[in-house]
């Protein structure tokens, strides 16, 4: 590869209409974004209000939405068009591979979901037949804690949405794409999981070569794992960098309120004692104002 | 299959059962016909059912019960062909064009709406015509499907319209997994219950439209078929002759098969759902 | 008071079953536009034609004329025709020669009706001779000039129209409704969907053609009435509703006696059915087409029936064999059947072989009577005047042999036509217009296929049907329209085998649809179409033509018609019947005003 | 409130999956109790049992859930277990499912929404005092009040788990079961959201049941803490006991894991192939 | 503007379907077998008992006159489409000569389409009714009863069901009349009770026929529904059976069935036929069905571009109103 950036994002913009039948006022759901994925691999992080355009950007560049202007480049080439360089739906796919954001829509109710794991390591030719197909998805199921004699046979109803993103995540790595657009992948793990995967697409961008954009919510994750962190808010980037410089010296209002809100552990919200206050009542409230002493941890 | 005993719902016992005995009927029985229950006057006529003749005699002289075999055997056939392959070639094509959209939608659905305005009659009167009125059964069965696969295409189509929005449809796109294997795999299952109702009611209409056929000229009422011994029945005026015997049973067969028919499809259903809600 | 329906009091009301379903445009009574249809009660009761039928006596008699045409001159081109006088229409105004002057100049003047034609191309002019005489003059020679203008079966196209009322109007966009009328009713009511229409007796009866031929008719009202399907009909009289059905199913019969007593047929017992109709049914060939083209084919496709096993299954042998080529009607068994007899049993194939079997219908009643039917006579000579005097044997062997002399070859029990090809049999049926066919194509068609031919039958709707027949496009057929006859004169029956109106296939044909062309049967015709009704040469002539049809037999003629004609004697009696043989049961056609006039209400 | 004793849970007509096993919890009145634990450890499973939804196939196979409710206006006293809480549904209780992103109806309007299955006493008023009731709640969701006209598929998933958060507050139920209601939502969303929870936990002294992943939502917020770990209960108390002395290993590594802000990255720990 | 577009191009299709289906149409009954002027001949020679040959002949020649037919194929063709678009008229009916097909068809189409119609929409409201209710509970007694009955009811072939009926209701028990008899002064009371009275016995077959398939039909959208998501939180949401029914499964439900009804409309002109036939009804069904059988090309055709006039025209309005319905789909 010669230098040739895997994604450009440029002039993104996406307008749907608000409320009525026919009419209703037009608004940007996205407004104007540009990023770029470099040649190297990297993780490219989106955080942002909710509402702010994270899935429809993350929709456009998986051929799922229309752009209403501008324009997306993979691998140098046109996402959309007509053109002789277009790409194909076979090699798009090999290229690129989602995790959605809702893992209880993500499946077939009708289709046990290990079928999909399957399903996808022999059509995207990652193995030749059925067993190398059930290896291909054991290995990527046990990356994520589970395994596939753990979900065989089950459907989508039997499963908790931890178990579904895990298992959305393995099926995205499995083809080994050259960029996995990750739409809150972990909302629903548990801490001490979500680390062990996020160290894994760290793992994974170092060792197979595989870009990743990650919608996430939790700012720390996207602090620890990623190169570039977008900040969006009302459709637009309000700030862009790598981590260290924003998270760590946030130049916008929004994202410095972003870091203001995140629930750490240690330092009590000023609002909630104030709420305490207002309600406190001595026969049930328990020591209240002492609550939560600092922790060392 | 000890599983499928297991745990199978009543009614697709009691559904199972029907389609059995209208198939050992229709399909095995025939075998053992003493002789062919179609030539006139092999026995009296208008007997009462009794020992000679299980289910009597009709005004020909035909013994009602192996002509019943016979007319089981050719209206199974047929209704299940028909149906099968008018509801496959719809539900398939209606799923495709509702998926695919653009052209391919455009050109299936001008299909699908022009065969579903033009009236059927004159067009299978020019077929009497062409064919001399003696067409055999498999192309009735032809014709029939050409008529009816617009009806579940359109109503499909309708349902895969909604179901192209699901994620996991996307999924499965990503997944690798062609469109045809879409269409199959991930939205069909969703309209499975409905297509199999459709298949049921699709057996009925192959059923009466052969006999209405076979009455205009097209097909010929010397098959034997259900369709055509309500026919010849009709027509010698067993009903208000209060020759039940031979009107009913054809009527009471169709009515069998048809809930036999409906409750496997509806138990199978419920089966299917117990399953995928828990082990 | 019992009512019907439509707010007439039923003990006054006779209700007669409308032969064809309903009409579609019922507000049109205008009788010469060719989409109009007037058997729902016009054409029954309310008009009237110059001459009409005795069909007891089966013999033309005049109606609105008051004698049967005068020829003036010897090659039969000039007729008086003398008219009743003292008729008025229904509206009062006195009917005379001007009227039947003015009908003839409108036909003549007005190309737009179709009749016109056919009209103008028969009668070159009519003149007034006074105000009850006309003179007719015809384009050529007409012995028959009463057929021309008058009814033999059902009735004619030239209705005399009130001059008064037409010569205002357009007489091609007309409607003619409400319609004057000149017979014994008028109309009174109707629906406007054309299922019923109610005709009320006019007070002025007296001036009516009925009114001096038969006297004032019983029934205050007369209600033509359709109820669509048989099923349906059946139920109407079963429950009383009508007084009397046209055509149904021996089935149908035998359920109505068993529900009503007050219904009651022809006879009273076997074979219930009127065996008079003037119509035969058989099996009719296209002899252009190969194989049927050989006379040894159609011999043996007839040796190979069994008759009596077809006559059961068609109408459980309540019907009437003829191995002539015109109906077994009593009148024609007595001036034909019966005098050709000992011919039939000599007559012999080219090969020597005998095929008429005169105990056919000894044979018959035995098994019916041992299928326990009751009433069958014992007697073999009433047995032959009841149900034929015999038919061609059932003779498979002798059917193989003139098969093979045909060329056919039989190949393992398939046979094979000369040219190689499997031999199967398609018969073209009536579906749904005319039963006893249809169920005969059935019958037939089973015994080919156990003779080893297969054979099947294609049912067909009326206009597909008569468009097959008339352009040839078929080769076997059940119910062809033209074999009907009810007088001695066999004319009319015969005249259509002529081969001058042979057509090719393709091309319609207005007469002799077999296409059968036979030089000796067609001088017969030629010498009969030159002879009179009333000469005594007629019926020596006609038994020529038939057995010249006999040897050749284009058409297998098997049974005379058998009509299951059920009425109602709850409100009416009186009906025609075997006992009270004043006229047949056609109430459809236009002699039923007759009829009508003889009922007697029950209540007396 | 509610008595959970030592209840096993599973699922399964013919076989049985064992999901909790032998749980015994108590819901105190006018208390925040949060549940955090191992993916998978049976959390929705315990809360389903709780809240009495059978549909899914599960099944009680032992122990008792027991609810004790008050009927505001007779004063009346219920007591019944968790199999007949259908009648208490949306009135004394009501649930945040897991995923809350699909159980909305496509055809229906939010606002009908909302609307629909609210007790008579939350309905008070015209529909349109009861619109803007609706949309000022929902404001304080941060949501425009347009949404109550969107459709379903016209949200984002984190505008879909407001609005169903939304609902289920709306009702003002003497219990909310709210199964990782955040999830989607960013920060600062999450915290109003938390934060207005918080506030009509207290002014209406009711319960609610907290299910999280996200530990400083469970130290900002809940009074009591109780973590699972493969379908049992691993420790529970007061969660500031359980921050300052967590004794379960498994509770040791869920405080231990989670990344810092302004801490040791991937990045530098791992080493990019940059 | 794509929503325009939209528009525009259903309406492209529709009139193309309109034209593809008229063309058949006008082909197809030309190559069959029936010669209108042959069926008309035999007509009148088989009610007009002898003419001869000659006579035949020059009556067969002035029908051919009379009714147009003459000029190739293709000039028939231009004529008719020419006369269609310009002044919608299809000319007098060749078999019921010289009354206008038009006439005919405006006498006959207020019988069918009532009939018809609310006989239609009885048995889709009725089926879709009783479908819900036992997809929706399957064990009840109250389902379980009703769709035994629909499901037994349903197979039975239309001839017999028909016939069985007018037996019971019009001859065991003189309830009903035997044939159609409809008096009284247009727009009176006496018409409109004359009219529902002669009509239920026909509407009461079409709706035991029709429904059947509704019950089942909705039946399998209903089990496939109750499994969806959102069905189950509106239940856990302690809705009751009723409202979840009508709001939640019902919508989703019908939309499929809406499109069923309108192609429903094509199948009533057909089914219109046999019910017509069977209960002697006044109406369109045999007016096509009469002008088959006598090869009335004019009459045909007018009846039959109705028909075809009235499903593409469902079609298509369903069509355009399916995103209103489905607002999921609204956007492309
Ligand atoms: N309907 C079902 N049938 C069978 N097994 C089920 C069903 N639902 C859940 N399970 C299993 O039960 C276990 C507990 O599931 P549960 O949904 O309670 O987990 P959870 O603690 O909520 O996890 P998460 O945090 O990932 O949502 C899981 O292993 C899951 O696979
Ligand atoms: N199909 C649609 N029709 C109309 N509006 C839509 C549609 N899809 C999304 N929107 C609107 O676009 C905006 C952005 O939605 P999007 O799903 O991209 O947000 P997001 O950043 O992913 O939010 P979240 O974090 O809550 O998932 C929202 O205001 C949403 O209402
Ligand atoms: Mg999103
Ligand atoms: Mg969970």
């Amino acid at each position: 590869m010669s230098g040739v950036p895997i994604l450009e994002v440029s002039n993104l913009s996406r307008s749907y209409r608000k409320g009525g039948l026919f009419g209703g006022k037009p608004f940007k759901a996205v407004d104007d974004v540009s990023f770029t994925l470099p040649e190297t691999p990297q993780v490219f992080s989106i955080v942002g209000e909710s509402g702010s355009g994270k899935t429809t950007i993350a929709r456009m560049i998986l051929r799922l939405v229309e752009p209403s202007e501008g324009s997306i480049r993979l691998l140098g080439r046109p996402l959309s068009g007509k053109g002789a360089d277009r790409i194909d739906n076979f090699e798009f796919r090999r290229l690129v591979q989602p995790i959605f954001q809702n893992p209880f829509e993500a499946f077939s109710a009708y289709l046990p979901v290990e079928a999909y794991l399957r399903r996808t390591a022999l059509n995207l030719r990652v193995a030749r037949n059925e067993a190398e197909a059930i290896a291909a998805a054991d290995v990527a199921l046990r990356s994520v804690g589970l395994s596939y004699e753990r979900i065989r046979g089950k459907y989508i109803r039997q499963f908790s949405g931890g178990e579904l993103q895990r298992i959305s995540v393995a099926r995205a790595l499995i083809p080994k794409p050259k960029l996995i657009v990750a739409d809150e992948p972990v909302s629903m793990v548990d801490a001490s999981l979500r680390m062990s995967i996020v160290n894994l697409f760290r793992q994974i961008v170092g060792e197979q070569g595989v870009s990743f954009i990650y919608i996430t919510h939790d700012l720390s994750t996207a602090y620890y794992l990623s190169d570039q962190v977008s900040i969006m808010n009302t459709g637009r980037v309000v700030e862009s960098g790598v981590p260290t410089d924003i998270l760590d010296n946030p130049q916008q209002a929004y994202t410095r309120e972003l870091m203001a809100a995140i629930p750490s552990v240690g330092d009590r919200w000023s609002e909630l004692d104030a709420i305490d206050e207002q309600y406190s009542h001595p026969d049930i409230r328990h020591q209240s104002a002492l609550k939560h002493p600092p922790t060392n941890a | 299959m000890r599983n499928f005993f297991l745990h199978a719902p009543f009614r697709l016992y009691l559904g199972v059962a029907l389609v059995a005995l209208c198939v050992i009927l229709g399909a095995i029985l025939p075998w053992f016909a003493p002789g062919d229950p179609l030539v006139w006057y092999t026995a009296p006529r208008n007997q009462n059912p009794g020992a000679a003749h299980w289910l009597g005699t009709t005004s020909l002289g035909q013994d009602v019960f192996w002509l019943l075999t016979y007319a089981l055997r050719n209206s199974l056939i047929l209704g299940l062909i028909v149906a099968g392959l008018s509801t496959i070639i719809g539900v398939f094509l209606g799923l495709a064009a509702g998926y695919a959209g653009g052209w391919l939608d455009r050109v299936l659905s001008f299909f699908m709406d022009a065969l579903l305005c033009i009236p059927t009659l004159p067009i299978l009167i020019l077929m009497a015509a062409l064919f001399s009125g003696q067409l055999a059964l498999p192309i009735v069965g032809l014709l029939l499907v050409v008529f009816n696969w617009p009806y579940p295409a359109r109503q499909v189509r309708a349902v895969a319209l909604t179901m192209r929005e699901r994620e996991f449809i996307n999924v499965a796109w990503f997944s690798g997994e062609s469109s045809v294997r879409i269409l199959v795999r991930h939205i069909f299952p969703y309209i499975a219950g409905w297509s199999a109702a459709n298949f049921i009611n699709t057996v009925l209409v192959g059923i009466s439209t052969e006999s209405a056929l076979a009455v205009i000229g097209l097909s010929s009422a010397q098959q034997a078929t259900l369709g055509t011994m309500i026919y010849w029945a009709i027509n010698y005026q067993a009903l208000l002759g209060g020759k039940y015997v031979w009107i009913g049973s054809p009527v009471i067969a169709i009515v069998l098969l048809f809930i036999g028919l409906f409750l496997v499809s509806s138990g199978l259903s419920m089966r299917s759902s117990a399953r995928r809600m828990s082990v | 008071q019992q009512m019907t329906d439509v707010g007439t009091p039923r003990a006054e009301t006779l209700v007669v079953d409308m032969l064809n379903a309903r009409v579609g445009n019922p507000t049109n009574m205008n009788m010469y536009q060719q989409g109009v249809t007037i058997n729902h009660g016009y054409h029954q009761l309310a008009g009237a034609l110059l001459y009409d039928i005795d069909t007891a006596k089966g013999a033309q008699i005049p109606d609105l004329a008051s004698a049967m045409p005068e020829a003036l001159n010897a090659d039969f081109t000039k007729f008086k025709v003398a008219l009743r006088e003292g008729l008025t229409w229904s509206d009062g105004q006195p009917f005379s020669a001007d009227d039947v002057v003015f009908t003839d100049q409108m036909l003549r003047n007005t190309p737009a009706l179709a009749y016109s034609a056919a009209y103008t191309a028969q009668i070159a002019s009519v003149t007034k001779v006074d105000a009850n005489t006309v003179e007719i003059t015809t384009t050529k020679p007409t012995p028959r000039l009463a057929i021309v203008l008058g009814s033999v079966i059902y009735g004619n196209p030239f209705h005399i129209v009130p001059k008064h009322i037409w010569e205002k109007e357009d007489p091609a966009t007309f409607t003619n409704f409400p319609p004057v009328t000149i017979s014994a009713y008028k109309y009174k009511d109707h629906d406007p969907n054309g299922t019923w229409f109610l005709w009320e007796k006019r007070e002025d009866w007296q001036n009516t053609d009925i009114g001096q031929i038969v006297g004032e008719p019983a029934a205050k009202y007369v209600l033509f009435r359709s109820y669509g399907t048989e099923e349906r009909r059946v139920l109407a009289m079963a429950a009383n509703d009508i007084d009397i059905l046209t055509d149904i199913s021996p089935e149908s019969l035998d359920i109505l006696r068993g529900q009503n007593p007050k219904v009651r047929a022809w006879f009273n017992d076997f074979p219930y059915a009127n065996l008079d109709d003037p119509c035969e049914r058989g099996i009719h060939f296209n002899t252009s087409k190969a194989p049927y083209d050989d006379a040894k084919t159609r011999w043996a496709l007839a040796l190979a029936i069994n008759a009596e096993q077809a006559s059961i299954a068609t109408f459980s042998g309540m019907m009437r064999a003829s191995p002539l080529a015109i109906p077994p009607t009593t009148v024609l068994m007595d001036t034909y059947h019966q005098p050709m007899a000992q011919w039939l049993g000599e007559f012999a194939l080219e090969d020597g072989y005998k095929p008429f079997d005169p105990d056919y219908a000894v044979r018959l009643g035995e098994r019916l009577r041992s299928e326990g039917v009751a009433g069958i006579p014992e007697d073999p000579e009433a047995l032959r005047e009841l149900l034929g005097v015999g038919w061609w044997k059932h003779d498979p062997e002798q059917a193989t042999k003139l098969l093979t002399e045909a060329g056919f070859t039989n190949n393992g029990g398939q046979w094979l036509k000369p040219d190689g090809t499997p031999f199967t049999i398609n018969i073209l049926a009536p579906a749904d217009f005319e039963v006893q066919s249809q169920r005969l194509a059935f019958a037939v068609a089973n015994e080919w296929t156990q003779f080893g031919i297969p054979a099947q039958v294609q049912q067909m709707q009326a206009g597909a049907f008569f468009t097959a027949e008339n352009t040839g496009d078929y080769e076997v057929g059940s119910y062809w329209g033209s074999s009907c006859a009810i007088t001695p004169d066999l004319f009319v029956r015969m005249e259509s085998w002529h081969k001058d109106y042979v057509r090719d296939n393709g091309t319609p044909a207005s007469s002799n649809q077999g296409r059968y062309v036979d030089d000796e049967l067609s001088a017969l015709i030629d010498q009969l179409r030159a002879v009179p009704a009333d000469d005594p040469k007629i019926v020596p002539l006609g038994t020529d033509i038939l057995k010249e049809l006999v040897e050749g037999l284009p058409v297998i003629e098997m049974f005379g018609t058998s009509k299951f004609v059920p009425v109602n004697e709850t409100y009416w009696t009186n009906y025609p019947s075997a006992d009270n043989y004043y006229e047949g049961p056609w109430w459809w056609w236009s002699n039923f005003k007759f009829i009508a006039a003889k009922l007697k209400p029950a209540a007396e | 409130m509610i008595e959970v004793d030592n209840v096993t849970v599973g699922y399964g007509s013919a076989g049985f999956i064992k999901a909790v096993d032998g749980v015994s919890l108590t819901i105190n009145d006018n208390e925040i109790l949060g549940i955090a634990g191992e993916s998978g450890s049976g959390k929705s499973t315990l809360m389903r049992a709780i809240y009495g939804d059978f549909s899914t196939g599960l099944r009680i196979q032992s122990g008792t859930v027991t609810g004790r409710f008050t009927d505001p206006r007779s004063g009346k006293v219920i007591e019944a277990p968790s199999s007949r809480f259908a009648p208490l549904w949306w009135d004394q209780i009501s649930y945040i499912p897991q995923g809350s992103m699909s159980v909305l109806n496509p055809l229906m309007k939010i606002e009908a929404q909302v609307v629909d299955g609210l007790p008579k006493r939350e309905r008070q008023g015209s529909r349109g005092e009861l619109r803007a009731r609706i949309a000022a709640f929902l404001a304080g969701f941060g949501l425009e009040e347009n949404v109550l006209d969107a459709y379903p598929h016209q949200l984002s998933g984190g505008m879909r788990q407001r609005v169903l958060v939304a609902i289920a507050a709306f009702v003002n139920p003497r219990l909310i079961l709210a199964d990782e209601p955040t999830t989607a939502l960013d920060v600062v969303v999450q915290k109003k959201i938390l934060l207005m929870m918080v506030e009509i936990q207290r002014r209406q002294r009711n319960c609610l049941v907290l299910v999280s992943h996200d530990l400083g939502v469970h130290y900002q917020i809940t009074d009591r803490l109780v973590i699972m770990y493969q379908g049992r209960i691993v420790e529970q108390g007061p969660t500031a006991d359980i921050f300052a002395n967590p004794q379960h290993d498994y509770t040791k590594n869920l405080i231990a894991s989670l990344p810092r802000l302004h801490g040791k990255r991937a990045v530098e720990t791992l080493g990019a192939v940059s | 503007m794509t929503l325009i577009r939209y528009i525009a191009g259903r309406l492209v299709v529709y009139a193309l379907v309109i034209m593809f289906a008229l063309t058949v149409l006008f082909f197809v009954p030309r190559l069959g077998p029936t010669d209108p002027i042959e069926a008309m001949l035999a007509k009148v020679s088989s009610q007009g008992a002898y003419m001869d040959a000659a006579q035949v002949d020059a009556l067969r020649q002035s029908l051919a006159d009379t009714f147009g037919l003459g000029g190739s194929l293709w000039e028939q063709y231009g004529a008719f489409i020419k006369r269609i678009v310009l002044t919608a008229d299809f000319g007098p009916s060749l078999s019921m000569y010289p009354t206008p097909v038009m006439e005919l068809i405006r006498n006959a189409l207020p019988w069918t389409f009532g009939l018809l119609l609310t006989s239609t929409l009885i048995a889709w409201v009725l089926g879709n009714f009783v479908g819900l209710l036992s997809g929706w509970k399957p064990n009840s007694p109250t389902s379980r009863v009703m769709e035994g009955i629909a499901i037994c009811l349903y197979p039975i072939p239309y001839y017999i069901l028909a016939l069985v009926l007018s037996i019971l209701f019009s001859y065991v028990w003189k309830i009903f009349p035997l044939t159609t008899t409809i008096r009284g002064a247009p727009w009176s009371w006496e018409l409109v009770t004359s009219v529902v009275w002669n009509s239920f016995l026909p509407a009461m077959s079409i709706v035991i026929v029709v429904f059947g398939w509704w019950v089942i039909s909705v039946k399998a959208q209903t089990t496939a529904l109750r499994e969806e998501e959102f069905v189950r939180y509106a239940r856990l949401k302690g809705l009751g059976d009723g409202r979840i029914l009508t709001r939640y499964v019902l919508p989703n439900a019908i939309l499929p069935q809406i499109t069923f009804l309108a192609l429903q409309i094509g199948l009533m002109f057909n089914g219109s036929l046999i019910t017509e036939i069977l209960f002697d009804y006044p109406g369109l069904g045999l007016l096509i069905y009469s002008a088959v059988l006598q090869g009335d090309f004019n009459l045909l055709m007018g009846t039959i571009s109705l028909s075809v006039i009235a499903v593409a025209t469902a079609t298509m309005v369903i069509d355009l109103i399916y995103p209103l319905l489905d607002p999921r789909i609204r956007h492309r």
